[in-house]
């Protein structure tokens, strides 16, 4: 990898921290016992995961005990949604068109097994419609899931405010917040939004892939997935990811230790890139709202005429790495159903690029970007047929 | 994703882009599995293919591919250029990765259609 | 953890190799890109698992594409008996009653489920029935489940027998190998053995926690179980643990590289165990055969007239870190139930204690655990009311 | 399982361990649970517990209790020594993790049996 390569795709997957990886290692070669074992090798490792949990459950005002750690978002986002399911057995799940397809994949299953789902709509900035989500929850409605920081065009939806209107709608609906991408960069309280259910990832936050979370409001009834050994109370078996687990509670503890210095510098950069696209390129569309209601590390425009691949591909040879909502780009060849979803005719969402900042993003960076991207966009239009100018 | 060199090369450098104010024969076609979408144009002398440009939006393997067909079929007689398979394209271009396959049909189909157009307007 | 610390725990959990500990590192700060992004961060990714895809493959004698990866052994055990259960409807499962918990407590949801379960009874040594196998396969049965190694008492089955006598019998029945902890201690060839599913873990074999594999026969019918994007081929969605991966290969080329080499020096080392602790304590029953249908790894006596938690302890306070199948240790207070399937009473079974040996472990430990171990059940059985002695 | 110290301290150096050859009164109990089981032998004098001791197999729990619980015992009136619970020979064990609580029962139940069978004896 070139040193000089300026990664803009943390959205997909994260630098791990310095300070994470000098957390992790002592957990492969020393405290390297199983959790689930009595001798000290064993002690220590419990108390290490036991740490990572208290750790965890600080950073979104809940207790210890509701942490389960898992292998990553989509299982958290699994377990929350099948889990809450099979245990309440029949029932209307709601939902909304913009989910990542962890949830949305799962609600499907659900539904063709005979639950009954409603998918909100949203409007042109991707806010979910509330008055819609409140006349949805019947006395049948079993659980709602909703996105928290969109995952494309990175709107944060209002959860206290959704917490609000499901509980008072019906007391025994569970509310689940997918969190993945919205964990330690927008404050999340479980109890001030009355979330039941919360997934976490830790490679989204300069932790290490394969380790996530899911918080468990004490009370909820959730079957279990992963059978085998009674490890995370038993709520999912098999052997705890200790040096994983240590690594993500060590890179939310990073995070949440300067949580504004670096927000507060990624909002900064994201807002200096929204505008000098806006001023420099011609026929652009900002995707998802401006403001404090847009994930602090997420820019995603559409650049009409021209086709995201294409975009992305120019963009990695000059080594900036960023990824596309084109239909092109995807295993299945359609468009994305977030920006679909948001009214974007498909041709236009064809050329749209998400550009996701991190903490180690610099003003350097945002500048060279901005140097090189109007080329670009300019030499592939040229190739355009749907280009007017041409 | 992953492209050969070959396509990378066509991609970032392709040969033969633009349009022909006057010429003989116009090939316009989408792509409706991605929406994709190209346009040929050719200029015929003799029953050759004198001139070829096109336009394309759509990914690396649609320009690349677009680009490789208009090397493939400049000086061509009409008969010949007629043969040119989606196969030959990417075989040309060092292969494609399979879901990208049909993009190389698409600059195949626009040869065709520019043809058409050309034989149409000429006969 | 003191220096001089005897690890003999290895089936519950191994210490990470410094090779496999420098392989991971680089995928942790510098090709920390997600497999699924097309710009070259996500290239290096995408190539480091296609390789240790390879790999692993090339160990079991698979093709790359028959190899998924998964968060654990737990994981791939679930997948190939929920998946092949799910993708098949209706029918008999057999398995033993010796499997491990991942194994025992998906097919005991199964039968609850409506499924056929037979559950082969072993020998006294740990050696399932065969002629039991083979009349209890029907046209109906839809999954055999075996485990290769048995992780208490390292009892190996032969699994090229067993499978012959599946397919035999009934070709559409899908043949289920739990190796997690055969997998690079006794060879294995999915070819040979007939087996349509295998499972593996990485922490047994000094890889990374967190990560496992499941080989999948081409052509093998299974439902997803975990739902989201498109990773593995659709059989197992999430972000790729993408060094957890590179670093079980790198563990699994390391073992299989000096395979000869490791295995005959735990097995020197296993005998010499076995034989000091017959020779020099009284009343002692060895759980598990002798010989080379033991797993290179295993030593499992029982202490009469004492309890194996007690055992542990006293161990552990010198250093050595062991396991036991004492009902005490466990998490619901009842004996093992594959000591209970070998024959063995419920007060014998309380005292029984696994020494599990890895590559690293020297004849100096295993020396001193000779010398230490006597005067512990001595002190024990001074204590016992069950000592006919005292 | 973690353990306190003071459980450690009485596993690794139990009190009162042994049998009394002449008991006044002896009580055996099997834990249905998870298969501990436990004898206590007592010598009484003037409706004191003049000496205790005790024989277990069970885990670190069991033994630590079964050796508080003698030390509890020793030198109290019979009539105290009834009074003993479970839950003080935890307390003075720094506690016990929840799924061991029973094993301090094992050791309570084999005192009150251990006095019954005086009791029957010397009535
Ligand atoms: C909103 C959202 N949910 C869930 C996931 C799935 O997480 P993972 O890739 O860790 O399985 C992602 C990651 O792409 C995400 O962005
Ligand atoms: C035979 C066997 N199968 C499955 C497992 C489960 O593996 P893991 O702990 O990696 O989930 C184990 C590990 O204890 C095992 O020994």
């Amino acid at each position: 990898m070139a040193k000089k390569s300026i990664y803009l795709d943390n959205s997909a997957t994260t630098r791990v921290a310095d300070e994470v990886v000098a957390a992790i290692l002592p957990y492969f070669t020393e405290n390297y016992g199983n959790p689930s074992s009595l001798h000290e090798f064993g002690r220590n490792a419990k108390a290490a995961i036991d740490n990572a949990r208290k750790t965890i459950a600080k950073t979104i005002n809940a207790r210890d005990e509701e942490i389960i750690f898992t292998s990553g978002g989509t299982e958290s986002d699994n377990i929350a949604i099948f889990g809450a399911a099979k245990a309440r057995g029949a029932g209307r799940i709601i939902t909304t068109k913009i989910e990542h397809p962890a949830v949305k994949n799962t609600v499907k299953e659900l539904e063709n097994e005979g639950f009954d789902v409603v998918r909100l709509d949203v409007d042109k900035e991707g806010f979910v419609n509330l008055e819609q989500l409140e006349s949805a929850i019947t006395d049948t409605t079993i659980l709602v899931s909703i996105i928290h920081a969109n995952n494309e065009i990175g709107t944060i939806q209002d959860i206290e405010k959704i917490g609000n209107i499901v509980k008072s709608k019906n007391p025994n609906t569970y509310f689940h917040v997918d969190s993945v991408q919205s964990y330690t960069k927008i404050p999340i309280d479980v109890d001030a939004a009355k979330v039941d259910l919360l997934s976490m990832a830790s490679h989204k936050i300069h932790g290490p892939k394969g380790v996530g979370a899911l918080y468990v409001r004490d009370g909820t009834r959730l079957s279990t997935l992963q059978l085998g050994g009674p490890q995370e109370k038993n709520k999912r078996a098999g052997t705890e990811n200790v040096p994983g687990i240590v690594g993500f509670a060590k890179a939310a503890e990073i995070n949440m230790a300067d949580f504004y210095k670096h927000t507060e510098k990624m909002t900064h950069l994201r807002d200096k890139l929204i505008a000098n696209i806006e001023e420099k390129i011609p026929d652009v569309i900002l995707n998802g709202p401006k403001g404090d209601k847009r994930n602090p590390n997420n820019v995603n425009f559409s650049f009409k005429y021209i086709e995201g691949e294409s975009i992305l591909l120019h963009l990695d040879l000059e080594g900036i790495a960023v990824s596309t909502g084109s239909a092109c780009s995807s295993k299945n060849l359609k468009p994305s159903h977030v920006l679909a979803a948001i009214g974007l005719p498909v041709d236009v969402s064809h050329g749209s690029i998400r550009f996701t900042l991190s903490r180690y993003t610099t003003e350097e960076e945002i500048n060279q970007v901005i140097n090189i991207l109007p080329g670009i966009i300019e030499k592939l239009r040229a190739l355009s047929p749907l280009n007017k100018s041409n | 994703m992953i492209y050969s060199n070959k396509v990378l090369e066509h991609f970032k450098n392709p040969k033969n882009v633009g349009e022909i104010k006057d010429a003989d024969g116009i090939g316009e076609v989408g792509n409706p599995i991605c929406g994709d979408t190209m346009t040929l144009y050719i200029k015929v002398k003799d029953k050759r293919i004198k001139d070829i440009k096109f336009q394309t939006f759509g990914c690396a393997a649609a320009i690349a591919s677009s680009s490789m067909l208009t090397e493939l079929a400049k000086g061509k007689t009409i008969a010949d250029a007629k043969k040119i398979t989606r196969d030959a394209v990417a075989d040309e271009l060092g292969g494609l990765p399979p879901i990208k396959m049909h993009c190389s049909n698409l600059a195949t189909d626009a040869l065709k259609k520019a043809i058409d157009d050309y034989e149409r307007k000429h006969k």
